[in-house]
């Protein structure tokens, strides 16, 4: 499949790309002697961490960076220079020969106009098509991308489509004049693990029979580890190293290259405390002559921080930007040197039961209109928990996995009573906490903190980290008046955070930063218990291993119990005791992580593990994990929620909802497939 | 994830331009305000005295601006009535905006039956012409600018309460109000201390817009004689006493006039500077 | 009493003559623009200024008044006969007399809108005509007016509005409980005997009336008035509006010009600006009650400080500021243009030193704070307001200036809740009998509701409401003016007259000092 | 597009406001100084007189007895009679309220034609000359008081260069556009400043979306790009404003009426308010009110158009 760069003239030749966007501090250079080839037929993986460049190089290639933005440099295109041409004739190569697919489907794709009228404007300006011819292919075009009953989703809006489905059309449109050569950026990363499987498959399927190329711009290396031929990674605007996947991902020569792949979680294999690269990406505008990845380079010399490296070759296709990219042959990683990795977890000895969760409802009425109102229209309801029952142990990690839309988050926020539950039990260490007011209620706040998403949203963005933590000492009365700097030095030390950090607004910091001061605080009120929701999934995986090591560090140092709300099962997997996976509304499986990743027995998670890309698999097979999309929460399937979408699914699925029940040991599951007795289940990988 | 829209969020090379409006409006507005609080030091003459023997005189050198219908001084007219006019656009404001964001925030935060009852009152003010309004409500207080505050005041709060509650609304979506929840912070800390700090930009924005359309309302009401009382100067009546001297004496309309655009213009600046100061730094 | 008769037919005579001296073009449209619409063109229930001044160009009257508003002349009626004890009058109505409509105009149509007019209860202007007793048809052409007590205005007041004719059959036919409620009808689609009649009418923007085909009076030419085909009155209610469309030629006249801009028009070679000379007064209406409505002592109550204040106004300097030298200062309460008028020069001339003393007599040596209402948006009353502050200032008078609206002042006004107020006179008779009553004679108004009550001039004033002997009368509207004038319930202004401004080819427009405007004789030259 | 469910469900909503305005004004006028009567007879009234014609008009009952007749009458499509002219209000609304609604169209109009070719001119060229001189010319716009304007387009365009008729209103529909093109003038250049700032805002705004890229990643001409993607999405919020503003015109027209003679119901208003003529205040506000939310609603179809996210 993939070519042998050499033998012909490749179709893409960038040469010493360049692109100066102009910011409030001046202009900086986003992407910075860029230099690479792509193949006919080839699916690049262009990968790196926010701000690295990947996205401008991408759109570069189609000139689409706005203007006052420079473009330099030479983009080689089938013999012509697409820098250099001019705008009307680089029009005529736009979406006929290149062809771009975003990030998010949403933002993307027109909201005021239909699916089908951006399909056919893309075959008007390349086509000779009539106005039926056109409306014909846009429907063939959606069939081709899977979209089912294309014919009547042509008039449709994006709003109306779901996530994957936008990304689908979005895919249509983009390959409606059949080009040669698909730019994706990011296609995926808004999208849930199994419709990005549905997607990833798409694409190769497509490539396939369109004999396109790909450009896959990605900051995950496990999806290029299971789609790309040959992989370029980006640092600071520039390429740090290339080569094909199955080299550079075996033995990365770049330290960053090594570090990152050593930060990512695997969902198989023995669980080994993740690896991260201390410090954080530089801004782009501050750059000099070194080496962009000196200051947090284990093996850095002076040399480094004075001239800076270009791309050569180490091997046969492979090519590293360092001065010494022999070190990581020759000496140990020293990646992570700052914070020696903590332990793996394992299970703590004692298992108190903390929280008791058993039977919670939550429903969120739909607004009705004044309309429905009067004609008596029944209210319809989103139901976002339908009854999980678990229980987290003192001590103990459990972590929380599911796609969006199941419910998780809800759950998380009825937990600290954010939400307030419909019905069913939350007792937390034998109270009943549905029913605390006033000081008790407060005594449980204090007991039990969370920490959030959203690294920008967490924090109150016009108070000082000093002011933020000192709230928290003071309501709670932790300390007197006169030991709170103290205190606040000591917690800022606590999540590795300089003491003069106190005195700076949220905005002086970075993401990762910012979420541990969103533990810092939590850790303010000494609680017993963390609940932490998606804590992570806004960082780069760099940064991701750095706060989830800090967090794991904290709960063996303060004993604390962690309930850890996520979709990365990965991450999960590296954290928790025991992992629950919820769907719609619903736990359908709770085990301990190495049985459940071991041998995951519910048809969900089988399918949920096997649509995780990860760095170990070489090649993704084209097996599509699980069919169809999550059924809406305004009307959950009757029966067993899954079954519409599992492939297995008996009549009884249908009619009768199965309990979650324990199948040997700490094992509980619904289905009502499996054998009452813990058996051997397929492994989740064929 | 890296949700970084790398287009065009960065690429705005205006982002400049603030710093010179933002000096521009301060400079227009400084001098407003000084002029405003001590007249008296910048004004050539007394602005209320007749002088029978300079009754609409061109602008010259003693009177730069000209002189009216009375002789009065008219630089010292358009000088005094700074001090009325700038106290129009802040008094006529200054309950609106108190008063519209505590209840715009306490609707916001807490919804509910007030919030419906809230709505209605909003879409009865919107609905119905707001000068109207005003010059009913002033018809039954009175002419005067104590009563037109007050008339203004009685219906102008909803449009702030309006703005702050939907900000408001905005701002709870996000984790921070959610972690002083957590915490287990009372509700009036995390509104004074989270939620309206945050909440209060948009806010910050209308006022500068609202204080120069106050100053246009002003005038409206001094038109129809429901504004100012007389001998006081304010632009707006000064201008309706020039009326009837269009053709024969401009002067008299002409610096009121630039007055008023030239004060509108420092909060149309001003308005756009903080706006752009208060954009979410990220 | 008949050298009076002779003396007004000699005026009307003359009047005529000279308003018709040359040869006159006929037809053409007059485009007259109005600072505000008619409110209800029914001459009984008719009550405000844009209606009464316009009223009877459709309706006519059967005595008209003379040009200077002071005298009157045959109109319906072509002659008239007082009794020797003047309790009589009998009146001779013309020939040929025809509606609008062409049915002809008898004497029961006349007596039965002299009955409408004077029933109790219809209009404000009953009163007018409250003397007459009964009323007589001698012959089709002959009316007898019976008196109740001689009365020495009943021929003035059969030039007023409110007497003018109109058609019986047509307005008794009409739906309606009342007179009031027919006439609301009537008055939409009036039938009428005036020159002109009603075409159409959209308010607030445009009335029409056209010439009445069936009128009775003659032109110069020897045929039938209106020379005009018609007239539209446009409703521009601001001035500087007004003046702009008359300057482009969008109007051939426009009233109410301001004061400011009369010299500019009276400038411009394209314009005619008239001054007619007016009935109209200005002046501050004073409570003079002991006690303000709060409670307090009111010092106005106090003669000498109304004179004080009199004395403190520079009437001079007041007419350059208002009326930028065109008004004159009044010389007594009644308009130098009424009838039976007294007096010279300003009632109280400008005297500083005068005022002071008076003041300091008064035990105000330090003058004290009082209150005008003035009418919002008002210039006019705005203008007079402040210079009086300023004028006052001098004595140590504080004057609040509160502006209102009309309602509100009126409200105020009537129930004696107020210090002082800007105000306006004019007459609507051609008889001083009106100006007293409402502003000298206590049991009407309350003397303008300032709550002044002096029992000789309302003894005088009831005396000269049936003297029949114009010397004896003149004599006691003399001493009227005289303690009036002395004690002022009023700070005295100025009397202006109409400005009017014309595009030159407008030829015979009159407005009497009533107010009134007639446009029986407009030509439009070509 | 709406539905027409959804159209019922938003008349639905006006309900409600309309009874609380109706409420409001009935009270703030009797709440005014003074009453028919003082304003009808003028200085020249006795108590006596006053006293009569209030208790002809029943003005002498409890107030919420007023009320409840008013109501009663209201809902059997009686507005009621001017006091001071003697006309059925609805009469009155009928001659005066076309006028207010051609002259408000007109000037929403015009002001719109300005706004959008500007305000596309201003963003695209952002921060340059022409940008900042449109800027400039609207903030003077955003600045001037209404009367003021109207006042030297009056001197300027009517009087000096003679092009349109000084005030007035004129004969038939082609007479009515000419005399009504000065006013809405006057009325459109603060509404176009408004609007030109915020399209210009959104225009910036929709320019830098992923969506506006995409398109053009397609290949397609930049004039189709800007009309077809970037207008419509920036009117979007351009049409709310819109909608918000269509109270303002509304006042504006108060003043504008009064200064170019325009009989519409702003000025009857004023008028009605200073006559105290209640039944023209109450009939005139109620029918500004459903006029208002009948453009409200108009705005939401509008917007459910250009918009698809709107409709539920």
């Amino acid at each position: 499949m993939s070519a042998v760069p050499g033998m012909t003239p490749p179709l893409l030749s960038v040469r010493d790309l360049v692109t100066e966007v102009a910011t409030a501090r001046g202009p900086m250079r986003a992407v910075d002697q860029v230099s690479f080839d792509l193949a006919d037929g080839e699916i690049l993986g262009l990968v790196g961490e926010s701000g690295s460049g990947k996205t401008v190089t991408l759109r570069s290639i189609l000139r689409l960076v706005a203007p006052p933005a420079r473009v330099a440099g030479t983009i080689l295109w089938r013999g012509r220079n697409l820098v250099a041409l001019p705008e009307r004739e680089l029009r005529a190569i736009r979406g006929r020969e290149i062809a771009a697919v975003f990030q998010e489907p949403m933002t993307a794709l027109n909201p005021v106009l239909t699916i089908g009228l951006q399909i056919e404007e893309n075959l008007q300006a390349h086509t000779m098509l009539t106005a039926r011819e056109r409306r014909r292919r846009a429907i063939e075009l959606l069939d081709i991308v899977g979209i089912p009953a294309a014919a009547s989703r042509l008039d449709g809006y994006p709003h109306q489509f779901s996530g994957g489905m936008r990304q689908r059309a979005m895919i249509a449109i983009a390959i409606a004049s059949n080009p040669r050569l698909l730019l994706a950026d990011e296609p995926t990363t808004a999208l849930d693990v199994t419709i990005q499987d549905q997607i990833l498959k798409l694409i190769l399927t497509l490539r396939q029979q369109l004999g396109m190329s790909v450009i896959f711009v990605t900051h995950d290396l496990g999806v290029v580890a299971e789609t790309c031929d040959r992989v370029a990674v980006m640092y600071a605007g520039r390429i740090i190293e290339t080569g094909s996947v199955a080299t550079v991902f075996a033995g990365p020569r770049h330290p960053y290259t090594a570090g990152l792949l050593a930060s990512v979680p695997r969902t198989g294999g023995e669980r080994r405390p993740l690896q991260s690269i201390p410090g954080t990406p530089p801004p782009l505008s501050q750059r000099s002559g070194d080496c962009a990845f000196a200051p947090r380079c284990a093996f850095a010399t002076d040399h480094c921080r004075q001239r800076q490296p270009t791309l050569s070759a180490v091997a046969p296709d492979h090519a590293a930007a360092c001065w010494h990219p022999e070190a990581l042959t020759t000496a140990p990683p020293r990646t992570a040197a700052i914070a020696p990795p903590p332990r793996a977890p394992s299970r703590p000895t004692a298992t108190t039961p903390l929280f008791e969760v058993a039977g919670l409802v939550k429903g969120f009425p739909v607004r009705r209109s004044a309309l429905a109102r009067l004609l008596g229209k029944p209210q319809r309801v989103v139901h976002a928990l339908n009854g999980p029952h678990f229980v987290l142990g003192r001590g103990e990690t459990l972590g929380i996995v599911g796609e969006s839309g199941c419910g998780k988050s809800t759950l998380a926020q009825c937990l600290v009573r954010l939400i307030e539950a419909d019905a069913g039990t939350i007792r937390y260490d034998g109270i009943d906490i549905r029913t605390l007011r006033g000081a008790a209620r407060r005594g449980f706040n204090r007991r039990v903190q969370m920490i959030f998403q959203d690294p920008y949203g967490s924090l109150n963005p016009r108070m000082t980290v000093r002011q933020i933590l000192g709230e928290a000492l003071h309501v709670h009365h932790m300390r007197p008046a006169a030991a709170i700097p103290d205190r606040i030095t000591a917690l800022l030390d606590l999540v590795r955070l300089p003491a003069d950090a106190a005195d700076r607004y949220p905005h002086a910091f970075s993401g990762g930063q910012r979420q541990r001061i969103g533990i810092a605080r939590a850790l303010a009120v000494e609680p017993e218990c963390l609940i932490a929701d998606e804590l992570v999934s806004a960082l780069d995986v760099s940064v991701q291993a750095q706060v989830v090591n800090l967090l794991l560090d904290l709960q063996n140092q303060l004993g604390l119990s962690v309930l850890f709300v996520a979709h990365d099962l990965r991450l999960v997997r590296h954290i928790s005791h025991r992992v629950a996976v919820m769907y719609l509304g619903e736990i359908v499986e709770i085990a301990p992580t190495e049985a459940l990743f071991a041998a995951p027995r519910h048809p969900y998670t089988q399918a949920l593990l096997s649509a995780v890309p990860d760095i170990d698999h070489s090649r993704r097979t084209l097996r599509i994990a699980v069919r169809g999309e999550l059924p809406s929460p305004l009307a959950p399937p009757p029966g067993c929620p899954f079954h519409p979408r599992c492939a297995q699914a008996i009549d009884r699925c249908r009619r009768e909802r199965p309990a979650l029940t324990a199948r040997g040991g700490d094992r509980l599951f619904a289905c009502h497939l499996a054998p009452p007795q813990d058996g051997a289940a397929a492994a989740p990988r064929p | 994830m890296t949700a970084v829209p790398t287009s065009g969020a960065a690429a705005d090379p205006r982002r400049r331009r603030p710093a010179i409006g933002l000096i521009a409006g301060l400079v227009i507005l400084g001098l407003s305000l000084l002029t405003a609080f001590l007249p008296g030091l910048v004004a050539p003459h007394d602005p209320l005295s007749f002088d029978y023997k300079a009754i609409l005189h061109g602008p010259s050198l003693v009177h730069p601006f000209g002189t009216d219908n009375f002789g009065r001084d008219m630089l010292s007219r358009v000088i005094w009535a700074y001090r009325i006019d700038m106290q129009i656009a802040v008094f006529t404001t200054l309950f609106p905006i108190l008063f519209g964001t505590m209840v715009g925030a306490l609707v916001g935060f807490y919804d509910g039956i007030a919030a419906q009852i809230f709505g209605r009152i909003v879409d009865a003010v919107i609905t119905f012409p707001f000068i109207v309004l005003v010059i009913a409500i002033v018809a039954v207080l009175g002419p005067g600018l104590g009563n037109m505050y007050i008339a203004v005041g009685m219906v102008g709060w909803v449009f702030y309460a309006r703005l702050i509650a939907a900000e408001m609304r905005v701002q709870m979506r996000l984790d921070y109000a959610a972690a002083g929840r957590v915490l287990g912070y009372g509700d009036v800390r995390i509104i004074v201390r989270h939620l309206l700090p945050n909440a209060i930009g948009p806010v910050l924005v209308y006022w500068m817009t609202d204080m120069a359309l106050s100053i246009l309302l002003g005038s409206a009401l001094g038109y129809l004689g429901l504004g100012a009382r007389p001998p006081a100067a304010e632009w707006g009546v000064l201008i309706a006493d020039g009326k009837n001297f269009m053709t024969t004496a401009w002067w008299m309309t002409i610096f009121p006039g630039v007055a008023i655009v030239l004060t509108g213009l420092g909060f149309s600046l001003l308005g756009d500077a903080v706006a752009e100061l208060l954009r979410p730094r990220r | 009493m008949k050298r009076i008769i002779k003396a007004s037919i000699l005026a009307a005579l003359f009047a005529s003559a000279s308003s018709t001296a040359m040869a006159v073009e006929r037809g053409g449209i007059l485009h007259y623009g109005r600072y505000a619409d008619s409110i209800f063109l029914d001459p009984v229930f008719a009550d405000s200024n844009v209606d009464i001044w316009i009223l009877t160009n459709l309706y006519d009257t059967l005595l008209l008044p003379t040009d200077d508003g002071k005298g009157v002349r045959p109109g319906l009626a072509s002659a008239w006969q007082l009794s020797p004890d003047s309790k009589t009058v009998t009146l001779t109505l013309r020939d040929g007399l025809f509606f609008s409509d062409g049915s002809p105009i008898t004497a029961e149509d006349v007596k039965w809108s002299l009955d409408r007019a004077r029933k109790p209860g219809n209009g404000l202007w009953g009163p007018d005509v409250e003397s007459i007793d009964t009323i007589t048809i001698a012959d089709p052409k002959t009316i007898v007016l019976a008196l109740k007590h001689p009365d020495p205005a009943i021929l003035a007041s059969l030039t007023v509005y409110n007497t003018a004719v109109v058609p019986e059959k047509i307005l008794e036919a009409l739906p309606g409980a009342n007179d009031e409620e027919k006439a609301k009808v009537f008055s939409r689609h009036p039938v009428v005997s005036g020159p002109f009649m009603l075409d159409s009418w959209s308010r607030g923007t445009v009335m029409k009336l056209v010439a009445n085909p069936h009128y009775w009076q003659k032109g110069s030419d020897g045929k039938p008035l209106p020379y005009l085909d018609g007239i539209d009155f446009e409703i521009i209610p601001d001035d500087a509006t007004r003046i702009l469309k008359l300057q482009a030629g969008e109007l051939d006249g426009a009233e109410l010009i301001p004061f400011p801009r009369v010299a500019e028009l009276q400038a411009d070679p394209k314009l005619d600006l008239k001054l007619f000379p007016s009935t109209r007064t200005s002046y501050i209406t004073v409570s003079v009650r002991p006690q303000l409505s709060v409670g307090s002592p009111n010092p106005l109550s106090n003669d000498k400080v109304r004179q004080a204040l009199n004395f403190a106004v520079d009437k001079d300097a007041l007419v350059q500021i208002v009326t930028h030298g065109i008004g004159t200062p009044t010389s007594s309460f009644l308009s130098s243009a009424t009838a039976l008028h007294v007096g010279k020069g300003a009632v109280f001339p400008f005297d500083l030193a005068k005022a002071k003393t008076l003041l300091t007599e008064a035990g105000y040596p330090n003058g004290f704070a009082t209150s005008i209402f003035v009418l919002a948006g008002s210039q006019d009353e705005n203008t007079i307001a402040a210079a009086l502050q300023q004028m006052w200032a001098a004595i140590g008078v504080k004057l609040d200036i509160q502006q209102v609206d009309n309602a509100t002042r009126v409200a105020h006004y009537n129930k004696g809740d107020f210090s002082m107020r800007v105000g306006f006179w004019t007459d609507d008779t051609p008889d001083p009998s009106e100006a007293a009553s409402y502003m000298a004679y206590y049991p009407h108004i309350q003397s303008l509701h300032t709550g002044w009550k002096n029992d000789e001039v309302d003894r005088l004033f009831t005396q000269s409401q049936s003297e029949i002997d114009p010397v004896a009368r003149a004599a006691e509207y003399a001493q009227i003016q005289k303690i009036y004038n002395a004690t002022a319930p009023l700070i005295f202004l100025y009397e202006t007259p109409y400005a009017v401004a014309l595009r030159k080819p407008v030829k015979g427009f009159n407005q009497i000092p009533l107010g009134i405007n007639i446009f029986v004789g407009v030509s439009l030259e070509k | 597009m709406l539905s027409l469910r959804d159209l019922l469900n938003r008349m639905l909503q006006i309900i409600p406001t309309l009874i609380m305005i109706m409420a409001a004004v009935f009270i703030i006028v009797r709440l005014l100084p003074g009453d028919p009567a003082s304003a009808i007879l003028g200085d020249r009234g006795s108590a006596e007189d006053v006293a009569r014609i209030n208790t002809q008009l029943g003005l002498d009952q409890p107030i919420p007895v007023q009320f409840l007749y008013f109501v009663d009458r209201v809902l059997h499509g009686d507005l009621g009679t001017s006091i001071t002219l003697g006309v059925p209000v609805a009469q009155l609304i009928l001659e005066r309220l076309p006028v207010t609604l051609l002259l408000t169209a007109m000037a929403a109009l015009l002001a719109v034609v300005a706004a959008i070719p500007l305000a596309f001119l201003a963003a695209i060229r952002r921060g340059r000359g022409v940008d900042l001189t449109i800027g400039a010319f609207f903030q003077v716009g955003l600045s001037m008081p209404v009367f003021y304007t109207g006042i030297v387009f009056l001197t300027i365009f009517g009087a000096g260069l003679r092009w349109f008729p000084i005030g007035g209103y004129g004969d038939g529909l082609g007479e009515h556009l000419y005399h009504l093109f000065l006013p809405a003038l006057t009325l459109a250049f603060s509404l176009s400043a408004v609007l030109m700032r915020n399209l210009r805002a959104s225009i910036i705004d929709v320019l830098n979306a992923d969506y506006v890229d995409f398109a053009r990643s397609k290949g397609l001409a930049p004039r189709l790009v800007l009309l077809r993607h970037v207008l419509r999405n920036a009117l979007v919020s351009t049409v709310t404003l819109f909608g918000l503003s269509v109270g303002t015109l509304v006042g504006g027209a108060v003043i504008t009426e009064t200064v170019f003679a325009v009989p519409g119901v702003g000025r009857l208003m004023i008028e009605s308010i200073y006559g105290r003529d209640y039944p023209v205040v109450q009939g005139l506000a109620m029918t500004l009110a459903v006029v208002v939310s009948l453009v409200f609603l108009l705005v939401d179809i509008v917007q459910a158009m250009l918009d698809p996210r709107v409709s539920r």
